[in-house]
């Protein structure tokens, strides 16, 4: 594997499996939180995006009653019908469809139980708006539409919810951001680290090298490459440890019933395969790159003239 | 134990032998009102100036402090002077483009000092190293270094670890390290410090040969015993040429 | 502070500077993360014990109405006050008040508007049931008491929810104790792998000890001495940007509005400061046992005899 | 540069002087019958028997690889013997407590075939460590490894870095390290490899002078230029010896 690269690395550098241990570990770790905080964030906007265009799709507007009724010439109130046009003539919507008054009821049921209501209840009507594809209601213009043509009406575009999550993913994309900027940046310095403590260790058979005329890309090569093998191989156990662990984790939740924040995320998607297999690669070169800088620093600021 | 056997000098094959043909009238060595200093304060070499000529083998002696590693170091490219000039093969050596030193290099062989052996690569591995860096196989050439690890009395600790060979086995495989890729310049600092007069004769011995097949060589010594009557010597003292030979002097 | 112990490390040692920044940086971070996982974990419980303390302290019953209505002697509904009887026989219960029939009508208001309800609207009767401190309601033995006095009620103790919270507290907290558990470990590993690395750089240093007539303990704590300030240091730096970052989330999340789940936890709490002082001693004290184990097993089976 | 300058040798008060006070019966070293194998092939030594008497002064001598490092490590405590007997101190060493060889070292002076300075520290750190270990105050010591600096011809080099110096310097300094704290037993190893004449028996008459205030010397060499008509000589050939004063066998 490393002769490809043209230096037989495990044969001119020490074969150290006890320094290598512990940083095998660092690595295996630092690629196990990497990955498990993608899985999280890819699960967290696999999810957000979920609820909003669930969201986004229909809203209920809800015309409100009122004391004198103002009724059509079929005795339908009127104040659904004109509140239907209005919306109608909105670019996003699509559709306007009128709820049979016993969607109202079912409304109430949790409230009144099922006895029979008065015939006279003022009950409000709901409409269901679809909107095109991709589309949103601007909420606000159809609320003074409305309003202009007298008719109180609730329009529930969910904006609460809406707006709480997109600050949870907001926050959780802050924070997952973080974390992986401070991994990257554990995983440069501990491979750096490593490289100047090698540096320091081998420093015999650095300056041997150069008196017999290796350039210093020859060093530079035996280093970072056994560095990033070891990243390799530890990124590779800590992903597909943290792999594992996010499917136990969706396992265990899907089974025991419906679970709003967490369910929606937690069924494993493809790209998560591909995190398994991206996440050791990427370390590995950050690995390798790190430390070729370091060493070459090195060789140029003490060894070669 | 391991004193070298009575085998006779390596033959040809197992021996420098092309350093000689393409060693021409760029492989020599030339000082000319060269100073040194490591510090601000004091020069460790002033005004030293000499020529060694292709195919020559010089002794470098003086007391200790005198600055003969210094003048080593300058010739093997590990420093510039601070003032002077230095050709080695021809060339100016403030001139040498930085990425072109290892190649030149490899076409010198170094004994250091304090012999730098890796500790975790064995006799023979520390042996082949030089030749290994220039990208041969092992196939290629490990009956040569099997046979050049014989001659120099280690034939049977080829496989051992530099931490299990006494004093003067560690210097004697520091020293077939740096003859063995063949080079056309042979350095060589105090070669002889930990081994007794038997096998110093007999490294000597070696280095004459080498030389005899076209090596110029340069060797640093306090043992004034080694240097025969008829050898090239450049004594220094204070960091000046104290004597010199007349073939070697510059004229500037 | 190296002297107190007995040993100036610093002038033993070599003032490496340039190999042990990123060690810190490795530290910094790891106690960063440890202490940001804590604060994280510790704003959690708190969010989950304030709400689950709101939600037993009061539970709210629904008697709903019946067809045929069953009145007391003052004409008042008889439902309610069975209901009330019932429930003040539970042990966990404190109090129980029936509450006016205006309250039933705010909860139908969204739904009905304000116009004038009709008097013989059937309107469901809420009960506001008080918990004795730290009692929980079984609300299967409530409801199966109502249901044997032929009561048709609803006990809302937010069961749904106070699953919800449980569970995500619960997944919050092995997520936390996972990561914790990583991050020592990564402590642990970085500290021995530091060791071995100055074992192996520092060699010559170490046989010279030996050959003047240190003992080992002398050796040992040489390093294990100065590894620890490093991370007594970095822990330091880590363990305060994590407060400073914590506390800048809160800040924004308290400043924009109620931000449900955020929001509670994120007001500092002095077990944070707290945190901010134990995360690096305790981190150095692991890199210190680490290191210490670490040089003596080497010196025992290396170097003394 | 830095050669001796021609100072006599320090006053009593910056020289070893205590050690003959406190160097009893204890302080000498017998072998009885001593074999030693590193690995489980070759015996490097066998049936060694000799005695060092309290305030001897001894020359190990032997071609490269004849086992003088060995018997020297078996002396300081390094290896156990693989069979015989050795006492160190009046104390069988197989017998010796783990925890008490701290306390027998610091009783030692040891200096390195490959001298063994500690790169960051420099010369005079380096030349104070024992001290240091054995808990003194440097205002304690100053002056007396100043002058000891000064003696072995380090004086104007205290405060350079080990890699500042020359081989020879280098040398000087690691047997600085071993003599300042007046050992009762001084164990040298080649330590005169880097240097030139002059310097080597600069070197040995410290020794010496060591020697006559009490310390028992043993000094493993091949330069047999430096052992006196009258010198006590253990020499070594093939793991065995070859030849040995009479006050030095042992009765077994
Ligand atoms: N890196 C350095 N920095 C400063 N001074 C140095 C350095 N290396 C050597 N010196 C000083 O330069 C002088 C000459 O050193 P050099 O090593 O050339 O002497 P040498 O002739 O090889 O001596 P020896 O026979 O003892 O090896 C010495 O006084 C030494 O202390
Ligand atoms: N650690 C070791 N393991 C195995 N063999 C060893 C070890 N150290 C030394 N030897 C072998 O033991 C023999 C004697 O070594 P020793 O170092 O005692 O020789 P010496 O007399 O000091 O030689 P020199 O004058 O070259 O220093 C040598 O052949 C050497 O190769
Ligand atoms: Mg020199
Ligand atoms: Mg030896």
């Amino acid at each position: 594997m490393t002769e490809i690269l043209g230096v037989n690395a495990q044969a001119l550098l020490p074969d150290n499996k006890k320094t290598d241990r512990p940083l095998f570990m660092v690595f295996a770790i630092l690629a196990f939180l990497a990955t498990l905080t993608l899985l999280a964030s890819a699960a967290g906007y696999r999810a957000s995006a979920d609820w909003r265009s669930d969201l986004a799709e229909s809203i209920t507007v809800q015309v409100k009653p009122r004391a004198e009724l103002n009724r059509g010439p079929n005795g339908e109130p009127s104040d659904p019908a004109i509140a239907r046009n209005i919306l109608l003539q909105l670019s996003a919507v699509k559709s306007v469809t009128i709820l049979p008054p016993e969607r109202s009821q079912e409304l109430l049921e949790p409230w009144l139980g099922d006895t029979p209501l008065p015939d006279d209840l003022p009950l409000p009507t709901l409409l269901d708006v679809r909107l095109h594809a991709g589309q949103i209601l601007d909420s606000q213009q159809a609320d003074a539409a409305l309003l202009a043509a007298n008719i109180r009406a609730d329009i529930d575009d969910h904006r609460q919810w809406d707006r709480e999550i997109k600050r949870t993913t907001r926050a959780a994309q802050t924070i997952s951001l973080t974390a992986l900027v401070l991994i990257i940046t554990a995983s440069i310095t501990a491979a750096i680290f490593a490289t100047r403590a090698a540096i320091t260790g081998q420093r015999r058979l650095i300056d041997v090298l150069h008196q017999v005329g290796a350039p210093p890309s020859y060093t530079a090569r035996l280093f970072s490459t056994s560095f990033a093998m070891v990243g390799l191989k530890a990124g590779g156990v800590g992903a597909v440890a943290a792999l594992l662990l996010s499917t136990l984790i969706g396992l265990l939740f899907s089974s025991s019933g419906g679970f709003s924040y967490f369910q929606p995320g937690l069924h494993m998607a493809f790209f998560d395969l591909y995190l398994v297999v991206a996440v050791p690669v990427i370390l590995a070169i950050i690995i390798a790159i790190a430390s070729w800088r370091t060493i070459l620093k090195t060789l140029f600021e003490e060894i070669y003239p | 134990m391991h004193t070298p056997s009575s085998t006779s000098i390596p033959s040809a094959q197992t021996q420098p032998s092309a350093a000689g043909n393409n060693a021409n009238i760029r492989a020599n060595i030339r000082f000319e009102r060269v100073g040194f200093r490591y510090t601000r304060d004091v020069e460790i070499l002033s005004d030293v100036s000499f020529s060694l000529p292709r195919g020559s083998m010089t002794f470098v002696t003086g007391p200790s402090g005198a600055g003969k590693t210094t003048l080593l170091k300058l010739i093997y490219l590990h420093m510039q002077p601070s003032r002077g000039l230095i050709t080695v093969f021809g060339q100016d050596t403030s001139q040498i483009d930085r990425k072109a030193i290892p190649t030149l290099k490899r076409r010198m062989g170094i004994v250091l000092q304090d012999f730098d052996l890796v500790d975790h690569l064995n006799v023979f591995e520390n042996v082949a190293l030089p030749l290994r860096v220039a990208g041969r196989k092992q196939a290629t050439y490990r009956d040569d270094v099997l046979g050049l690890l014989k001659w120099v009395g280690l034939g049977a600790r080829a496989h051992v670890l530099p931490q299990m060979l006494s004093g003067g086995e560690k210097q004697r495989a520091a020293i077939a390290r740096a003859v063995i890729a063949k080079p056309e310049i042979l350095i060589a600092d105090e070669p002889t410090g930990n081994v007794d007069q038997d096998i110093a004769r007999r490294l000597i011995r070696l280095f004459k040969e080498m030389n005899r097949l076209g090596t110029t060589v340069v060797i640093a010594t306090h043992n004034t015993d080694l240097i025969s009557e008829d050898a090239n010597v450049l004594a220094l003292t204070n960091g000046q040429v104290s004597r010199i030979n007349t073939g070697m002097r510059v004229k500037v």
